[in-house]
């Protein structure tokens, strides 16, 4: 029963932000998202499985591709669509737009493009909840391109070292933009790289909501136990363009026929098929799920489009916190 | 007379550079890719194969210590990163290394590399993606660090950069390479360390560089309406600074207005203003003074663009100041001056 | 008077710190090592266990990072590294990450983070440990910039840092370590953002920081028996700077000089001359002038060391200049100033 | 027969670094040696097997500890006592001391003190010599404690990812200064993480010349034919003061014994003593081998402390090269 849900959530987690970003790909040709929007359609299971497997207090670091792991981890929806329409509403109040988002209430310390950069951030934070003793474990998401910067094996290094409760998750979409894998890595093997490094580590496969969720879960429950850092490689693949609404697979970096073959795998429409097939959906109550998901997301998008545009006032401050005042997660 | 986008300048100066020297290659993250870095890497890997136009891993520190060795052995490398702001990851290897090599070997050794930056703006780039840190790589000895702002000087600049035994730091503005300009076929250098009179005048000098100094020179035009005749510079060249062509327009005209696009704060115009006031202090008749952006960070929101940015009104005002004259009134100034936004402007094909 | 050494004043304050604050941590290569970063860490992990007091591996970027990420956890990390220079590998993470963090995320984070950074010279550290990097740190609004002169500052302003919710750059010479001076045994703080008047007087104001104050003190000594009343600014504070204290102070003296042993182009030295040229130009009654290091870098030979670093003789002149005297004679500077070589005199016990 | 004479001359190789450094230690408290000096003395053994597999042509990078491998490729004896003297007959003219040290005649490139920062700047000779078809092999010598930097990653990557012609020579003396490996690293194996990034990696008894020689006679080899890069470690220890010429068992971070038993091991001891037992070596040869490597020595030192310092004109110089002129090194 619990375990049923429990898929039926993490299937509409999915959906949820496939409709999500299917609406931020609709209307972003509208110029009134003007900033840049990376999206995961194609991804989504890798967030909507690992993020099951975390609590609301667990702290989560992701990159510029990070409205998936956002929602999943249950940030604030109107909060990130007020924040690409730059509003005052937004999460960060129109400060960071896509690429950086927050919401300290359910544990989402940070998201930031700089590729890499919140690598050593997230382990910090683990490391931090080490010494605290919080009990929390840290989830950080990042591209294949990501392990390519040396900030990842200073990251592993220290995480193995301190055997810190974080669990570091890769999503290979075989493109760093618009560069394939073999011009930028030999044919290593970075599960062997992180498994060198004294990490946990294992290739999953990122169309398979439920067995990206077992695998964290099992990474998270050892991460909690005290039994150090995990790495997590899932293969996936991002339809649309690196950054942008539009599908490019006419530009000549990759072929159609490669696109077309990792859109059979949907991994949505494979857990729908999956859930209709047990019984654990039917169509009515997945129309149900769908019409509601409509419901909120064009709440959301009516309200960050007639929210106020941060005042004059507010745009030249927060460069530092008053000294008495310092907000810490703890 | 022949007119190239600033793109097409960058392109063809690597072009030429290439085919007349087989120890040039270029490197960076999309140089091979379809959008080939904003067009100014085009076709150059169909041109010179993969062997010396390539991409590379995510790995700034890495590749720009790669690209020192390979110098060092007898190439010419061109780096190039989508944003400047990457660039700080590498400043080990081109502050500690690159800078110091050539000092540090007596002069045995050298490091002819060029590294070109980005510099970002606009349709929320953010903190992380729009800084103009010029300042910060001039503050290191050598270094050369320039920022051409014709299409003509952005190829004849390059050219002489990748010449150039030592490292050079060349940025070019986003926003500038959108603009077109005369630009001649053939291989020619731009000096690498002379600042350009592009507007003589008698009463103020406007020194700026790079997308600043354009809006300097539209300042200037504003300002002849207000029979003031203003004498414009451009910089070209951040590092070494042409104190003397400064020195000698301040001499004639007595007033120093510096624009500079980074942060206040340790900033380019600081030094402009530093020097001479050091070795201009009796040629000035007023304070001399500067318009950058705030010591602060613009917000991805557009709503923060029009307020964070220094433009021509803030030009144009500062120099009236300088002359005790009212300030362009709210409406005045919606009919002369384009409204920057967050992106520029459409029709704004620049250079003027 | 209790007077400690100005390590013994770090190593207090840090044990002040950790004593008060159960969050507060050090971290950095060699802190618990048997030379403890020249003794300051001295006693702190036999004292506070190696979970709050440790060594870390080789990797500056990666370990900002993780201090950063500590911090946004819920702890109050203290790093450590035993030259500025190595900072320049974790640029990243200071200027794009902490510097930008309670912006970007709307001051509901923020990054309480000390990062203590020793400046060395001499004996033989040349261009790679011995840079004085504070403009380079200054110029990226959202970092605190410090370099205290006194053990009394060291002190005082190390628990102000520690204390501070924003990320703070502590920069420590490492030839001051060895001087001493008047330092209470309680937990206080000295002001972060404050410029100290620590020498009174009416003619010139030298405005100077970290060793280049000791020694802008010896020169108004010398400039005394010269009958030039020089007050002496301690700076204290890069950033922010104290723009009215040296204003204040110049409008009684009307004369500029400022110390820095930082490069001279786009360099601290110069940011104050532009500020006090734009804001106090019909103050001065000359040309304000800076003495600093060169644009140049420091061979490792003793045989540089006089030659590269300017000190007591270069600001006696060139204050003396601007009083349009005749410079000291080189027998005259014999007698009267302590030749600095490549180490610190023996018998210098500071701080005067 | 050549082989005996080469045994031989590594041993000599080893015996001249010995000779060479304990005089620099014996000389350091002179204070006329103005520079900080980080000896190799009980890690000779690797640059002299490491050396002796490449050619002169070939290019040297190394670190703060580099005067044993500028003395195994071959650099001028006279030009590194000149330069740690700082005076202007040395290698680079008193810019650098012991730790900027270069000698372009026989391929020593740069040794440089910022750690790691040699080893992409190593990997880029390197990919210069595969890109003009130069047939030259790149050696980089670095400590144990430099594999923690992210830069170490980031050129191994690239060096897998071009198949470069370099051998990576690891020298783990245990300790980064004064701190232990098990305060920075995890126990992971440093050979797993460069074979994990696709690299041929091996580990070596750092007191065995022999067997390191043929270690890296087989890496050269390879690296010479187009077979890619390597990477060695080998186990070795430092016998004096990370920095200074000093022996610092006492200050307390490691123990009289630890030292005691890696000295028993000491690599030149052991190479003599198989050389007398075999014969390749007499006792009156070895005593003539030292009195002229003493000679030379003592001539360098003589040389150095009566050459000039640079003259103050010259100091100021070269921050660039005149841009007509270009040296390089092809
Ligand atoms: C330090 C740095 N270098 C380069 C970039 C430009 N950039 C933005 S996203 C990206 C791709 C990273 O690829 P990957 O980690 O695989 O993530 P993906 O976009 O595929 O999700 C790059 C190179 C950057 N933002 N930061
Ligand atoms: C980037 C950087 N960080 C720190 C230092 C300080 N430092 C000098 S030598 C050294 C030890 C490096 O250890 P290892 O690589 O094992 O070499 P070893 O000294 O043992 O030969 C350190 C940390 C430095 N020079 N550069
Ligand atoms: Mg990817
Ligand atoms: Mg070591």
């Amino acid at each position: 029963m619990t375990l049923i849900s429990d898929k039926l959530a993490r299937f509409t987690t999915m959906l949820r932000i496939r409709m999500v970003e299917e609406m931020i790909a609709a209307r972003y040709d509208e110029q009134e998202m003007r900033c840049p929007v990376h999206l995961s359609i194609g991804q989504e299971a890798i967030a909507a499985g690992v993020c099951a497997a975390f609590t609301r207090s667990d702290y989560l670091f992701s990159t510029h591709r990070s409205h998936a792991h956002y929602l999943a981890k249950g940030g604030d929806l109107p909060g990130l669509i007020a924040e690409i329409y730059g509003r005052n509403t937004g999460c960060v109040r129109g400060r960071g737009g896509s690429m950086h988002l927050c919401d300290l209430d359910v544990g989402i310390l940070a998201t930031m493009p700089i590729v890499g950069s919140t690598l050593p951030i997230a382990t910090g934070a683990a490391f931090g909840s080490k010494l605290l003793g919080d009990q929390r474990v840290t989830v950080v998401f990042f591209g294949d391109g990501t392990t390519e910067e040396g900030v990842f094996s200073e990251s592993l290094n220290f995480a193995a070292l301190q055997q810190l409760p974080i669990v570091f998750i890769c999503e290979n979409n075989l493109y760093s933009v618009y560069s394939p894998l073999e011009v930028r890595q030999p044919a290593r093997d970075r599960v062997a790289l992180a498994a060198a490094h004294g990490i946990t580590a294992a290739l999953g496969d990122g169309d398979d909501v439920e067995a990206i969720f077992s695998l964290t879960e099992n990474a998270v429950a050892r991460a909690r136990n005290g039994g150090g850092p995990s790495f997590l490689e899932f293969a996936t693949y991002r339809w649309r363009e690196h950054c942008g609404p539009h599908y490019d697979n006419d530009i000549g970096y990759r072929s159609e026929a490669e696109f077309l073959a990792w859109q059979q795998r949907d991994p949505l429409a494979r857990t729908e098929r999956e859930l209709l097939a047990s019984g654990e959906l039917c169509a009515a109550t997945l129309s149900d799920i769908k019409a509601s998901l409509q419901d909120e997301i064009e709440t959301a998008f009516t309200a960050a489009r007639e929210a106020p545009f941060p005042d004059e006032s507010t745009l030249f401050t927060d460069l530092f916190v008053p000294t008495e005042l310092c907000v810490q997660a703890a | 007379m022949r007119t190239l986008l600033y793109t097409e300048a960058i392109r063809e100066a690597l072009d030429l550079a290439m085919a007349a020297d087989q120890r040039v290659y270029v490197m960076g993250l999309g140089v091979p890719d379809p959008k080939a870095i904003f067009g100014t890497t085009a076709g150059l890997q169909a041109k010179y194969g993969p062997q010396r136009v390539f991409d590379m891993p995510v790995a700034e520190n890495g590749m720009t210590g790669v690209a020192i060795g390979s110098a060092l052995a007898g190439m010419r490398p061109v780096m190039v990163h989508q944003r400047v702001d990457f660039a700080l990851l590498a400043l080990d290897q081109i502050a500690n290394s690159a800078a110091k090599w050539s000092f540090l070997f007596a002069g045995k050794q050298s490091v002819p590399l060029v590294i070109r930056l980005l510099i970002g703006r606009g349709w929320g780039q953010g903190p992380q993606h729009s800084q103009s840190l010029q300042a910060t790589f001039a503050h290191f000895p050598g270094l050369k660090v320039v920022m051409p702002t014709s299409p003509y000087d952005a190829k004849g600049m390059l050219l002489a950069a990748i010449a150039d035994p030592n490292p050079v730091v060349f940025l070019e503005h986003r926003w500038l390479h959108s603009t077109f300009g005369h630009v001649p076929p053939e291989h020619y250098h731009a000096p690498l360390s002379q600042a350009l009179v592009s507007r003589p005048g008698s009463d103020i000098t406007l020194v700026a560089s790079s997308l600043a100094h354009i809006e300097a020179l539209q300042a200037a035009n504003i300002l002849a309406q207000h029979n003031i005749s203003a004498e414009v510079l451009d910089l070209r060249s951040i590092q070494p600074l042409d104190r003397e062509t400064i020195h000698a327009s301040l001499k004639k005209t007595k007033r120093l207005l510096v624009v500079d696009h980074g942060w206040k704060s340790f900033g380019v115009a600081g030094e402009i203003i530093a020097s001479m006031s050091e070795i201009a202090f009796t040629d000035l008749i007023s304070a001399p003074q500067r318009v950058t952006a705030p010591d602060h960070y613009p917000a991805t929101t557009p709503a923060h663009a029009n307020l964070y940015y220094p433009g021509v009104a803030e030009i144009v005002n500062a120099a009236l100041h300088m002359f005790k004259r009212t300030p362009m009134s709210e409406s005045d100034m919606q009919l002369t001056i384009p409204l920057h936004r967050d992106v520029p402007d459409k029709n704004f094909r620049g250079p003027f």
